[in-house]
């Protein structure tokens, strides 16, 4: 469903990616781990088109992607959730969700809002509440929300655990298991290795900017090099 | 040498510290960890003056250093590196060490000290370049390098290793155990890599939604059960499907 | 004494309304796009010379004038961002200021070169004459324009915050790189939130030469006063803004009755000056 | 005394600048329209490079030229028609004016850390409010130009029938506002001002005083503004509150920008370069359309600052190492051939 060959990606003078290879299957969750600066994030932003690759190829569906401005990405039907969730924090909730559906405001006659009011209830609660009085969990939640409402056929999550309290990690892992059930394919970007590990069934490891390791997720949680390096057993 | 007690600092109604107290003592290595957004950069903008807490006390060599200005002290003695590099795009390495070296030399004798830490932090080859043109291995020694030059007698340094690969990191690491061991400087590291916190620090302070949740030595932390749950993960996840 | 500080209140809250219109088309180019046109009082004096022209051509009302000046100066704003503002986007501020600066320049030149330097000013207005209340006198011409103002101010609210348009701008405003991610093209919600701060000068201009005279240095004034009310009301608060007008309005007006006409920037400047040093978020601002 | 050590190429092309600039007078002495418009680009010139110490160095985007050269007329314009007292005393006093209302308006300013648009829009509203002010003040200003009496001797008053003793004068002000500028940039203030334009918080805590620093730098830059305005007053022969100008502070900005942030050389060669050409379109285009030649000049400001942002002194630079590159090649063939 989504290929990406020899990608060449960074900013202006750092090179940050070199020559990453991977695909992702129809209705698969693979995970991709690494340490923090190893490119993963660069690696999404890349994909989504925030960030401009130097050389390389990215498909979607077989359609070339690369160089493509964000806003077109998106309209492809892959959506992308940032890093820490980049809400609107002087929006309302409401206005959040309906952002979602910006590119193709028909899709809201759908019923996704409820969907997604089902899938995280705590939004339906908080609709009309400024996105910036949201806790870090519930944030994530309005972000990954926001990422479902044009139902995108791939959802990529950069970090979801990432400013969430322990306790709610837990919780949001439920809720990203529960999108395989939406009949999303899943791209997760982690540092939290046993998660990520837990939930995906392929996964990538990245370090500096290079793809060391890949297999499926059972396997990698039993290999040495992850348990050493990344659950610390 | 310093010693932050209750320190509390808040942005509006969001507590980012909240009554942290930690000591560290001459010449040691400490290492501050925490997940993203526990307040560990907040607490490093505290104790080096940008933000002034609103409650505690923060003592430097036995000052109350709580709420000066930054300037005033690194002038006593505490300088600190940036999370993101902040480099000063448009001067090259050289004058940016120099505006470091002026803290406590002048005009006639500030070119031994910009040519002694050049030399120190391996910076020679590049020297004359704009920081603009560096990457990030260099910018984050171009970095520790004007901290370096106001002579401190302790240094704080925010995710310094973050994004260094393995050789980087290395090199980095030697330099600060050797500014440690030969200039007697303490060193403060807020860092996410681990390598780097157990390998350099001795003790480890470990931050989480604003609280300081444990401290110790590198051994004590990575068994700590409650630092396990809230920052190094092991756990799996149970999903109930 | 009473009577005259009460006729100055009133003379201020309706001009205020005034102001806090002007303010809008800064308030939402800098708050939306965090462009800084220091040309835009140089716009409302360009949109009150244009009200001039299209007002003694046709012999219509200033207050009508708006109908054609608007929709020109929506065009010039789209044309302005597309050739100067989108290409300082990512460049270093001080760029943005040198160009809009230039453009300052170049707007008050085109004004001499059309008008000459001699103060124009329109004939008729239907809206002359002033109402009695109370013992205090109200200025028709103002009163209709502070409730144009007002509603124009509540028209835009509703389009920020009801439409696809309008949510778009707000949600660039808030995270540029989220936003495009939703699928906004930021250079067309900036060219179009541009070209509406634009044509908000044009209302202002044809409101305001209704009961004013226009001259090619008078673009100063304009900037200074909605620079001041963006201060004073904080990014982001559409009431605050209103308020923050009235306040800026009701000081210039007490400043001209009570010590000399020439002194009317005077009050302005000081609340200015003291905003920045003791509340730099403004007052009702969340930024 | 090795003569050599001082031929090098900088010192050649001071030279060659000196020369030329005492001659310029003796070519045009004849016409007084030409020898007040080359006053004229050195005015901007002093004015642009004594802006690139607070705006180009300590990137703080000061708009108050005007507003400080405006003070030191009327102070020099005032002595010298109430006291009768020289304007080469007045012209140092203006600047000390300058240099005070500059600090106390900057102390609590940078105190504050108010930076970027809202320190250019205060600090450009300074003139206005300082233009309105003494538009009331009716004994110093007022709305009638107050002429500068010529007195006995015109050294006493700095009342010259020519345009060339200004001319000199304003030279050796522009040599010393320039070698001002090259002794604060390699100089511990300079480089803390250069640091501080690019990262407040970050010079801070390499022991800088930033709020210092900035006051240093707006208080030589305001006194600079202050002293040529007394020499202002003293060209055109009286003071006016028009003389507090926001169009003219704007321009000074532009100019520094324009110039090359920071680049010692760069305002003062901008200003040569396009007040002279502002002035060669306004002697062309002036007689059909009164304003049509700020228009051109303002759209080729516009595109300089577009297409070249970090101004014309880097260009320069990179044409001068050429040149070198050029001759060094060239000298490098004659020893080959040799």
């Amino acid at each position: 469903m989504l290929e990406i060959k020899n990608l060449n990606s960074g900013y202006a003078k750092v090179s940050v990616l070199r020559n990453v290879t991977f695909h992702v299957n129809q209705d698969e969750t693979v995970a991709i781990i690494g340490p923090n600066g190893a490119g993963k994030s660069t690696l999404l932003k890349t994909i989504s088109g925030l960030v401009r690759a130097q050389s390389g190829d990215i498909t979607f569906e077989n359609n070339n992607i690369l160089g493509l401005s964000p806003d077109l990405v998106v309209r492809r039907g892959l959506a992308y959730v940032p890093e820490g969730g980049r809400i609107f924090p002087n929006m309302t909730v409401l206005d959040n969700l309906l952002m979602g559906a910006y590119s193709n405001p028909g899709i809201l006659k759908s019923g996704i809002l409820e969907e997604i009011f089902t899938l995280f209830p705590i939004l339906k609660n908080r609709s009309e509440k400024f996105a910036r009085t949201l806790s870090g969990g519930e944030r994530q939640m309005l972000a990954i929300g926001r990422g479902l409402v044009s139902r995108p056929k791939l959802i990529m999550l950069d970090e979801p655990s990432l400013g969430v309290a322990p306790k709610l990690i837990d919780e949001i892992y439920e809720k990203i298991h529960a999108l395989k059930r939406f009949g999303l394919t899943v791209l997760l970007v982690e540092q939290n290795t046993g998660y990520a590990l837990e939930l995906a069934d392929r996964g990538y490891v990245i370090e500096n900017g290079q793809i060391v390791m890949e297999g499926a997720a059972t396997d990698l949680s039993t290999s040495e090099h992850i348990k050493k390096f990344y659950l610390g057993l | 040498m310093l010693k932050v007690a209750d320190l509390t600092k808040k942005f509006g109604n969001l507590i980012a510290v909240n009554c942290a107290s930690f000591e560290v003592n001459r010449g040691e290595i400490i290492g501050l960890i925490g997940p993203n957004g526990a307040g560990k950069t907040t607490l490093f903008n505290a104790i080096s003056g940008l933000y002034k807490p609103e409650g505690g006390t923060i003592t430097f060599k036995g000052m109350n250093i709580t709420g000066w200005l930054p300037h005033k002290i690194c002038k006593l003695g505490m300088s600190r590196t940036f999370q993101v590099t902040r480099a000063f795009t448009h001067m090259t390495v050289e004058d940016t060490v120099r505006v470091g070296a002026y803290n406590r030399y002048n005009e006639k004798n500030v070119q031994e000290k910009v040519d002694q830490v050049v030399k120190i932090c391996d910076l020679t080859d590049i020297r004359k370049r704009v920081c603009s043109d560096l990457g990030l291995a260099s910018l984050r020694k171009v970095e520790l390098a004007r901290a370096l030059a106001t002579e401190p007698e302790m240094l704080l340094l925010d995710e310094a290793g973050a994004g260094l690969n393995a050789t980087e990191l290395e090199t980095f690491m030697n330099l600060i155990k050797k500014l440690n061991q030969e200039n007697k400087i303490t060193f403060c590291v807020v860092e996410h890599v681990m390598q780097m916190v157990m390998g350099l620090c001795q003790q480890i302070v470990v931050l989480d939604s604003g609280e300081i949740i444990a401290s110790g030595t590198p051994n004590q932390i990575s068994t700590n059960a409650r630092v396990i749950e809230a920052y190094l993960g092991k756990r799996a996840v149970h999903v109930r499907d | 004494m009473i009577h005259t500080v009460s006729q100055g209140i009133i003379t201020g809250i309706l001009m205020g309304a005034i102001y806090a219109l002007i303010a809008l088309g800064l308030s939402i180019v800098f708050g939306i796009m965090n462009v800084t046109n220091f040309a835009h009082g140089d716009f409302v004096m360009l949109s009150m010379y244009l009200s001039y022209a299209v007002g003694s051509a046709l012999a219509w009302d200033a207050v009508a004038t708006p109908l054609i000046t608007a929709p020109l100066l929506f065009i010039f704003g789209f044309i302005t961002y597309y050739l100067l503002i989108d290409r300082t986007l990512r460049q270093m501020y001080v760029v943005q200021l040198a160009v809009t600066v230039g453009l300052q320049i170049l707007l008050r030149s085109l004004a001499l070169i059309v008008w000459q330097a001699q103060p124009r000013a329109l004939q008729y207005s239907i809206i002359q004459g002033n109402i009695q209340i109370a013992g205090f006198e109200i200025l028709t011409s103002r009163l209709i324009s502070a409730i144009i103002s007002l509603i124009f101010i509540a028209g835009l609210a509703y389009f920020l915050n009801k439409t696809w348009a309008g949510r778009a701008m707000r949600a660039a405003s808030d995270d540029l790189d989220a936003a495009s991610l939703m699928g906004v093209n930021y250079h067309k919600t900036y060219a179009l939130t541009f070209a509406i701060g634009s044509s908000i000068t044009a209302l202002a201009g044809g409101l305001l030469m209704s009961f004013q005279q226009t001259d090619p240095v008078g673009g100063v004034r304009f900037g200074l006063l909605s620079w001041a009310v963006l201060a004073l009301a904080g990014l982001g608060s559409l009431p605050g803004l209103i308020v923050a007008g009235i306040i800026v309005g009701v000081v210039e007006s007490l400043t001209v009755s009570f010590f000399d006409p020439r002194s009317r920037l005077l009050g302005v400047y000081a609340i200015f000056i003291l905003v920045l040093w003791l509340r730099p978020r403004g007052l009702f601002g969340r930024r | 005394m090795n003569f050599k050590k001082y031929f090098n190429q900088q010192n050649t092309f001071i030279l060659i600048g000196l020369v030329i600039a005492l001659v310029i007078p003796q070519a045009f002495k004849s016409s007084q329209y030409v020898m007040l418009l080359i006053t004229t680009v050195l005015l901007y010139a002093i004015l642009a490079s004594a802006w690139n110490i607070i705006g180009g160095m300590a990137g703080q985007l000061d708009l108050a030229a005007a507003a400080y050269l405006g003070l030191g007329a009327f102070t020099t314009g005032t002595l010298l028609i109430q006291w009768n007292i020289t304007p080469w005393v007045g012209m140092f006093l203006g600047g000390l004016i300058a240099m005070g209302l500059a600090i106390l308006i900057g102390f609590p300013l940078f105190g504050f850390k108010v930076k970027e648009l809202w320190y250019a829009i205060s600090s450009s509203a300074l003139v206005v409010v300082l233009q309105s002010l003494f538009m009331m003040w009716n004994e110093v200003g007022g709305p009638t130009e107050k002429y500068l009496p010529s007195g006995s001797s015109p050294w006493y008053s700095l009342r010259f029938n020519t345009y060339v003793p200004y001319y000199y004068i304003m030279v050796t002000i522009l040599v010393v506002v320039i070698l001002i500028n090259r002794w604060i940039r390699y100089s511990k203030l300079g480089y803390s001002l250069l640091a501080l334009g690019e990262d407040e918080d970050a010079v801070e805590v390499l022991g800088v005083n930033s709020q210092l620093s900035k006051l240093k730098a707006l208080a030589i830059y305001a006194f600079i503004c202050g002293v040529v305005g007394g020499l202002y007053a003293c060209i055109y022969g009286y003071v006016h509150p028009a003389f507090f100008d926001t169009s003219m502070s704007m321009e000074i900005t532009i100019l520094g920008i324009v110039g090359g942030m920071g680049f010692i050389y760069g305002p003062a060669m901008a200003a040569i370069v396009m007040v002279s050409f502002r002035e060669f379109l306004r002697a062309s285009l002036g007689s059909q359309l009164a304003g049509l030649y700020l228009a051109v000049y303002a759209i080729i400001l516009i595109v300089v600052a577009l297409f070249q942002p970090r101004g014309i002194a880097p260009l320069f630079e990179r044409g001068l190492k050429k040149i070198q590159t050029y001759f060094a090649e060239l000298k490098r063939g004659h020893k080959a051939d040799a």
